[in-house]
């Protein structure tokens, strides 16, 4: 059966297009909580920390609304990783969104692993309103992790014979 | 087994779903009849007490038959027959509120495992079972352990008259387990793209008892309805993740998949996931929804950090 | 077709010196539906805001994306601002392009690219925003409050000097819950009577306040503001209309029963007032007791009430009420030791095996033993006192995990007051650690040593009896040694655990309770007061253990919060909450389970359905109670439940924008 | 009631009167003892302090030959120290697979692990051996007070020996007053007295014997049943050692529960093996067993006064 | 008094400590001090270091004063520590762990202890049964106490409770074998729990 390409991960924009030619860039979506992470982006800003703009925080009310289904389209639609990041655990503004999102995306997680996904795609954090600091290393860190694997090909299969 | 058990036991069952729909206990039997193949059988639906004698109990009656009594329910009440998988699907769509006890009469049936008509060997989904009677019955046809636990095993054909232990039942998953990603990357890869969408999988499943499935729904970004790889891993990953809480393991998926995906294995890792995790009860056993992503505990185990 | 106007702001040169603004502009102007971008200087100021009231005017915009700081510094603001103009608030979508862009990258080629793309995002989500709006509850200014203990009585007066009507429900007969029952209060040592028994007078005489004693919460249904509540008061016998409280029934009782006020030390009479001062100072028939309920004999009370006010046949009352705002202030109990300390003597254990609470009621000049300390057993004086702190505190395996807060200066003040009261006494503390953050506090303790308290770190391991003396093994590993002590009397001062009601009304109330039942605040830090229910509050130890002046200042606060709640006539409800597609829910109740705040529910629904009529059971949401976590709408699998303001399709649409 | 029998290695020595006596009192309530085939000693705390796995796998050698015998019942032990070896190694075959094979493995003996362990006092306290007790006693021990002494390894730890609370237990209490007896409210029901250490730590260990002595005579104890040989041998033997650096001695007969259960049944002191002890049980048993005083009117009578009722 | 500087504390000391622990199934961490572990030690009088103590040192990482301490020998192994643990710490495993982390290391501070059930044991290999009179008599020889409880011993045998004969296991070579696998198997494949 011929495998349709989905689009592939292609750099965001012209200027990051033009990197792409020498170096892999990677395009990394992060979920961030309103009440905490989101919050600790926004220190890390007050505060001019620095970081790789690879990341894209889209904002969502609590981690306990990202829904997997996110997650697997933004790996189809061209992202090479995902981050959801919480308020730790006992933190939820909303009481027990988080442990509801920690089950979920613990048992997810496995999931996407078992089927083969490299766990640096998909990284879950609990990072506080003022953890600044965890919020710019965290970024640095998957960054990093992501850079070195490459780009994510959702619609291509990896040429690994079962047999070899 | 035998052939005599399994004449003893049509006789009871066509005799019980005569009564029933005699007296007007029930309007509908659902069970399983002979079907136009030697040993093939397909799921019947009796309303008329002269035509019980076409229902049929053995070795071969390969459906699981849960899922059906949803879709008569609306003529009355509903008798169906239930080995171990029928009655846990029964339960699970209680526990979904998919259905009352009250509309459902359960002829229990013992089960000694159903062989392939094609082959003759037991079913892949009998091998793993570990459930083999009724959990939930109105009426118990037949000695409740022919299948079971010692009576069956002077009965050399079942062959899982054992004890089915984790290891047994997740022996798939831990196979995959093992393999280097790359290695599980590629056979599942391989999978999806071998998937043609048809959806027996979640035609059969009695967990998918959406009104409109997410991807027959007209969502931007939701589900793609292309074929292709990506979006076959997007929909086999997601209906893990929809159904994974939940799954009685009944197998119908897999055996329904007409292409032989390895469904089972998905959804045996979300279940072997969240009973080790989180102490997850086996769904189906009651009639209580005790879905493990339904709910939290405090202590749960934290990896997240 | 929607018409996106995008407006980029320089923020002076915060934006504008890392991101090119005229070439994010110039890339918002290709984007779909967008039919106007602009670039602006400050865009939260006046004129900037101006000019977005213009360009909404003159290019007919629906709905605009601002890209600037964070939407957790000017959301608001850019929402008032569209109150003024015919957009609804909600088609507002903010590109975080300072805070999470210009000022974390240093390169203006990776920052003008990264902002491009936040701008896109945005106005992908924008596309499919729709108007939302608030909802108005009615606001029913009458308060409740449970429990008619410090806490209950400082809230309810609080509430009621504020103007507002007030029910006190207490499920004894008479307000004053254990404060009442103490002697001193530490530090200062000033009678807890005398401080606590006009506040009861005060709550029982009080225009705005009806108090309802022996009385429980039954049912409570309804939202904030809008409180249904059964309250059930169990028969008094006693018509409280034409008795005088003059006391001749209870002198001429002849019953005499444990007193539940004494802690078992003392006796009380089956008609009975539990204490002198009580409030309402009327008594009740103890039906459980009475000679005339259970056996038709005896009837003394009756014969002898000069105003005829004794009803045998007194059955309980129901009544159910609309309140506005719920304070709870049930309190706490003292955890029960001798189901769990058989090596203290268990059930079977000495009588002069005393609780704190117990000391309290032996060492009241009002108590048992009109302030005489004296054995239970025998009557006479302890020459030697051992105080064990500690007991089913700190204490995982047997008791509870946690500190109980106040014992530390309890026990020192028990010790403070028997070497008060017999100097030639001596006096054993054994304790973990000396916790004693508060006013005057340390002072205290230090004071305490001084007068004589001998301290011992360690726990006791065993308290048995032997030749009249309690023996008291236990290690003080300042020393290093194992030592004896062989004591008169021992008090243990236990933990303080959530009253048996706690799990009862918490569930009832949708207030979530922590693993040993306490009942949970909002916030730990900055929602102390306030419950995951909207209009139900928290005052006292039903939250947590702890001592009186926290639990006065608590339930202060909480009275403020009902003021400020009844300070409005209607409430305005959130708009960003989850909503149920009735065609797609298929009634499985997934969410029902995931809400922590009870605001989805299973209902049934008669719709046409492929042009038949059909009845299905449906989920419904609350938007008083809904506070919009969206955790219920990953639950459902259906998709049946979506959250407005970040809907499936919106984070969806936005997450294809990024990769565009 | 029909159990297998681990009698354990004092059963037929330094117990020999626990073996006598539970044995009259078996045959009289219809419980019926099948020695296990070849047991071997359980190891008891030595086993322990040498190996983990050796003091599994004594008592899983003896549990896995009665299974293979086909002998498929519980097990019960008079001693209360091979109780609680036995106990202990159920308790670890069941925790996981892992642990019954390594056990299996061990004793090269396939270890199921189905059949419970209980302690002969625990079956006697359950209300299907309490009821043909209750019809067989035939005198009452008059009121005998009797301070009933479990020792520590019947009652700890809870989670593995699943008998009785550990601080206060109460089944010897009940069987005592259920043979006529008093029972003694006292504080050290389940301290320590030292048994495996009197031999190699002997100047500790008396205290410990002492400490008991000494609270069931301050408690008023004419008499202390046990429920183990160990303990029995421990204290009763060295009674007379304790008495001799005392001003005032103890005077108090130990006693094997069965023995005082089998004395109400009418059995004579010889025949229950309560002639062979060390210290001397004539007078508590002459008590026990001497005919009951005439009820006195003021005794018992809890007249209240006709005016004023109390109730607790 | 004592000295400790926490500062040499080495990292086999730690290792050991992890060992002790981890064959215990304890957690040191838990333990606060309380001391309600010494306080109902029966025979704490009689111990160098009380079990707090132990528990303690263990914290400080003092293993060498630890293993050489009497206490895990005197222990009786009654567990009313472990009953009593308010943290529901397993003193009584950890005291069992110290000793025979302190026999693999060649000591054993309570000789008596030590001879008394390695006697105990080597009848039970050797019968399959212990005989108490056998071992008593044994224990005095290799201990010297020749004459302990020797007055008893006429008086035990008039009462029938020192028998005519040993009582032994019908097949003792599978004792042998028993012992030979239970004490090879080595530390670190420990079963689940205790």
């Amino acid at each position: 059966m011929p495998v349709n390409e989905a689009p592939t991960a292609s750099a965001a924009t012209a200027a990051t297009a033009a990197t792409a030619a020498t170096a892999f860039e990677p395009t990394i979506l992060a979920f961030c909580c309103h009440w905490c992470t989101y919050s600790g982006a926004d220190l890390a800003g007050l505060n001019r920390m620095s970081y790789p703009a690879n990341v894209r925080v889209l904002r969502v009310p609590c981690s306990g609304r990202v829904n997997p289904q996110f997650v697997l389209t933004a790996l189809n639609k061209g992202c090479d990783g995902v981050l959801v990041c919480g308020c730790h655990p006992g933190d939820c503004h909303y009481v027990s969104g988080n442990y509801f999102a920690r089950r979920r995306l613990m048992a997810f997680k496995r999931l996407l692993e078992f089927t083969g996904l490299e766990p640096e795609r998909f990284q879950v954090r609990w990072i506080s309103g003022s953890e600044a600091g965890k919020f710019r290393d965290t970024v640095i860190e998957v960054c990093d992790q992501i850079r070195a694997l490459g780009p994510y090909r959702s619609g291509v299969s990896d040429d690994v014979s079962l047999n070899g | 087994m035998s052939l005599s058990t399994a004449e003893a036991l049509t006789d009871a069952l066509r005799e019980e779903a005569r009564r029933l729909l005699a007296e007007g206990t029930v309007a509908v039997v659902v069970g399983w009849e002979a079907g136009r193949f030697p040993n093939q059988t397909t799921p019947a639906f009796i309303s008329d007490p002269e035509q019980a004698q076409r229902l049929v109990y053995g070795d071969y009656c390969v459906n699981t038959l849960a899922k059906y009594a949803l879709g008569e329910k609306a003529a009355g009440k509903v008798a169906v027959c239930v080995r171990g998988c029928d009655s846990r699907g029964i339960n699970r769509m209680i526990a979904d509120n998919q259905l009352l006890r009250d509309e459902v009469y359960l002829l229990g049936l013992p089960c000694s495992g159903m062989k392939d008509p094609a082959t003759g060997s037991l079913l892949m989904k009998c091998r793993t079972c570990t459930e083999h009677d009724a959990v939930t019955y109105d009426v118990l046809l037949g000695p409740a352990t022919a299948a079971g636990h010692d009576g069956a095993s002077a009965d050399s054909s079942a062959g899982d008259s054992e004890h089915v232990s984790d290891e047994q039942r997740f022996t798939a998953v831990l196979g995959i387990e093992e393999m280097a990603p790359e290695k599980r990357r590629a056979l599942f890869d391989a999978a999806f793209n071998k998937c043609i969408r048809c959806y027996a999988c979640r035609k059969s499943c009695p967990c998918c008892t959406c009104r409109e499935c997410f991807v027959d729904q007209l969502r931007a970004g939701w589900q793609g309805k292309q074929n292709n790889l990506a979006e076959n891993r997007f929909y086999n990953i997601t209906r893990v993740f929809h159904i994974g809480d939940r799954c009685i393991e009944c197998g119908e998926c897999e055996r329904a998949c007409p292409m032989g995906l390895p469904l089972m294995a998905l959804n045996r890792k979300m279940v072997k996931d969240l009973k080790s995790l989180f102490n997850a009860d086996d769904a189906g056993m009651t009639e209580e929804n005790s879905a493990a992503l339904g709910r939290y505990d405090l202590g749960d185990l934290e990896e997240f950090m | 077709m929607s018409r996106i106007g995008v407006f980029i702001c320089h923020c002076g040169s915060n934006i504008g010196a890392t991101v090119d603004v005229p070439k994010v502009v110039e890339a918002a102007r290709t984007l779909p539906h967008v039919v106007y971008a602009d670039d602006n200087k400050y865009t939260c100021s006046d004129p900037g805001q101006q000019s977005i009231r213009d360009a909404i005017e003159e290019h007919d915009l629906d709905r605009i994306v601002i890209a600037s700081c964070s939407p957790r510094m000017h959301e608001l603001t850019f929402r008032k601002m569209l109150h003024q103009t015919r957009i609804n608030p909600y088609l507002l979508e903010i590109a975080n392009i300072r805070e999470q862009c210009s000022w974390v990258h240093k390169d203006i080629e990776a920052g003008t690219a990264k902002a491009i793309d936040l701008v896109r995002m945005a106005a992908a989500k924008i596309d499919r925003d729709t108007p939302l709006y608030t909802t108005t509850i009615p606001v029913n200014k009458r308060a409740l409050v449970i429990g008619g203990g410090i806490a209950g009585m400082q809230a309810a007066l609080d509430i009621a000097d504020a103007g507002y009507p007030v029910t006190l429900v207490e499920k004894e007969p008479s307000l004053g819950g254990k404060m009442v029952m103490l002697d001193k209060t530490f530090p200062t040592m000033d009678c807890s009577a005398c401080i606590c028994t006009p506040k009861m007078a005060e709550v029982g005489t009080h225009p705005r306040i009806e108090v309802r004693t022996c009385a429980e919460v039954e049912k409570v249904a309804g939202y904030v503001g809008n409180f249904e509540v059964t309250i059930r008061e169990a028969p008094k016998h006693v018509d409280y209309e034409l008795c005088t409280g003059c006391g001749l029934c209870e002198s001429k009782c002849p019953t005499k029963i444990t007193s539940e006020f004494d802690q078992g030390l003392g006796k009380r009479k089956a008609i009975y007032k539990p204490f002198a001062q009580a409030v309402p100072s009327k008594p009740t028939i103890d039906a459980a007791h009475c000679r005339k309920i259970n056996e038709g004999k005896c009837g003394v009370c009756e014969k002898l009430c000069p105003t005829g006010a004794i009803r045998f046949d007194d059955e309980e009352k129901r009544s159910t009420e609309t309140y506005g705002a719920i304070i709870v202030a049930i309190g706490y109990q003292l955890i029960d030791w001798a189901d769990l300390y058989g090596e203290y003597g268990g059930r079977v254990a000495s009588p002069n095996v005393i609780t704190g609470l117990q000391f309290e009621r032996l060492v009241n000049a009002s108590g048992p033993t009109e302030g005489h300390i004296q054995r239970p057993s025998d009557g006479t004086e302890p020459k030697s006192v051992v105080i064990v702190k500690c007991v089913g505190s700190r204490d995982p395996h047997k008791g509870k995990a946690y500190c109980s807060r106040a014992c530390c200066m309890y026990g020192a003040k028990h010790a403070h007051q028997y070497l008060d009261k017999v100097p030639d006494g001596r006096c054993y503390v054994f304790y973990m650690d000396v916790r004693t953050p508060g006013k005057g506090y340390d002072e205290f303790y230090m004071n305490t040593q001084r007068d004589g308290a001998v301290y011992l770190r360690g726990r006791v391991s065993k308290i048995y009896e032997q030749g009249g003396k309690l023996v008291c093994l236990g290690e003080d590993t300042l020393a290093g040694a194992t030592v004896q002590v062989e004591a008169d009397l021992v008090v243990l001062e236990t933990a303080m655990v959530p009253a048996d009601d706690a799990d009862r009304l918490g569930s009832m109330l949708g207030v979530t309770r922590d693993k040993d039942l306490w009942l949970s605040e909002a916030h730990p830090k900055l929602r102390p007061v306030e419950t995951n229910s909207g209009g139900v509050y928290l005052a006292g130890t039903c939250q947590g253990p702890k001592d009186i002046p926290d639990t006065v200042a608590q339930a202060s606060a909480a009275a403020m919060k009902v003021c400020i709640l009844f300070s409005k006539d209607e409430l305005e409800s959130n708009a960003m909450i989850a909503g149920s597609d009735v065609g797609l829910c298929n009634g499985c109740g997934a969410c029902v389970a995931i809400c922590p705040y009870q605001a989805v529910t299973l209902e049934e629904v008669t719709r046409r359905e492929n042009s038949v009529m059909v009845t299905r059971t449906v989920s419904n949401v609350n938007p008083g109670l809904c506070q919009g976590c969206g955790a219920c709408t990953v639950a459902c699998k259906p998709g049946a439940m979506d959250l407005k303001g970040f809907s499936d399709e919106q984070i969806m649409r936005e997450v294809e924008a990024l990769c565009l | 009631m029909r159990y297998a029998y681990f009698p354990g290695c004092s059963a037929a020595s330094t117990g020999i009167s626990f073996t006598l006596s539970a044995s009259y009192v078996a045959k009289r309530i219809g419980l019926e003892l099948v020695e296990m085939p070849d047991w071997c000693c359980c190891g008891t705390s030595a086993a322990l302090v040498t190996s983990r796995d050796l003091a599994h796998a004594l008592p899983a050698r003896s549990l896995a030959l009665a299974e293979q015998a086909g002998l498929d019942l519980d097990v019960v032990t008079p001693c209360a120290g091979c109780f609680s070896s036995l106990k202990r190694t159920v308790h670890y075959a069941r925790q996981s697979d892992k642990n019954r094979h390594r056990l299996e493995e061990i004793i090269e003996l396939p270890y199921a692990a189905t059949a419970d362990v209980m302690s002969l006092l625990e079956v006697m306290a359950r209300p299907e051996a309490m009821e043909p007790l209750a019809a067989a006693i035939t005198k009452s021990l008059n009121g005998l007070r009797v301070a009933s002494y479990y020792g520590c390894a019947l009652v700890r730890p809870q989670e593995v020996t699943c008998f009785d609370d550990p601080e206060d237990p109460q089944s010897m209490d009940s069987l005592m007053e259920l043979a006529g007896a008093e029972p003694v409210r006292w504080a050290f029901k389940t301290e320590c007295c030292g048994a495996s250490h009197q031999i190699s730590e002997p100047h500790g260990a008396r205290r410990l014997i002492a400490r008991v002595f000494e609270n069931a005579a301050a408690n008023g104890a004419e008499a202390i049943a046990v429920a183990c040989p160990l303990c029995m041998l421990n204290l009763d033997m060295r009674e007379a050692g304790i008495n001799e650096s005392r001003a005032v001695p103890f005077d108090i007969p130990v006693f094997y529960f069965t023995e005082l259960l089998g004395l109400a049944m009418g059995g004579s002191a010889r025949r229950l093996g309560i002639d062979r002890h060390f210290w001397p049980t004539g007078k508590a048993v002459r008590k026990a067993l001497a005919p009951p005083p005439e009820p006195s009117p003021d005794n018992h009578s809890t007249s209240e006064l006709p005016q004023e009722v109390t109730v607790a | 008094m004592s000295f400790y500087n926490l500062s040499s504390t080495s990292s086999g000391d730690l290792a050991a400590i992890a060992q002790i622990t981890r064959d215990a199934g304890v957690n040191l961490d838990d333990c606060y001090q309380c001391g309600k572990c010494s306080a109902g030690c029966p025979l704490s009088d009689e111990m160098d270091l009380y079990p707090r103590k132990v528990i303690r040192m263990l914290q400080l990482g003092q293993v060498s004063a630890v293993l050489k301490s009497r206490a895990p020998w005197v222990c009786a192994t009654c567990m009313t520590c472990t009953a009593r643990c308010p943290q529901q710490i397993d003193i009584d495993s950890l005291m069992l762990s110290v000793r025979h982390a302190a026999k693999r290391a060649g000591l054993r501070p309570v000789r008596e202890a030590d001879i008394f059930d390695d006697l105990f044991m080597a009848g039970v290999r050797r019968y399959g049964k212990s005989n108490e009179a056998l071992l008593a008599a044994r224990f005095n020889l290799s201990s010297g106490h020749l004459f302990q409880d020797v007055l008893n011993a006429p008086k035990m045998a008039k009462r029938g409770m020192i028998g005519p004969s040993l009582h032994k296991v019908k097949d003792r070579a599978a004792m042998r074998r028993l012992f030979g696998r239970a004490l090879r198997t080595t530390e670190g494949e420990k079963g689940d729990g205790i």
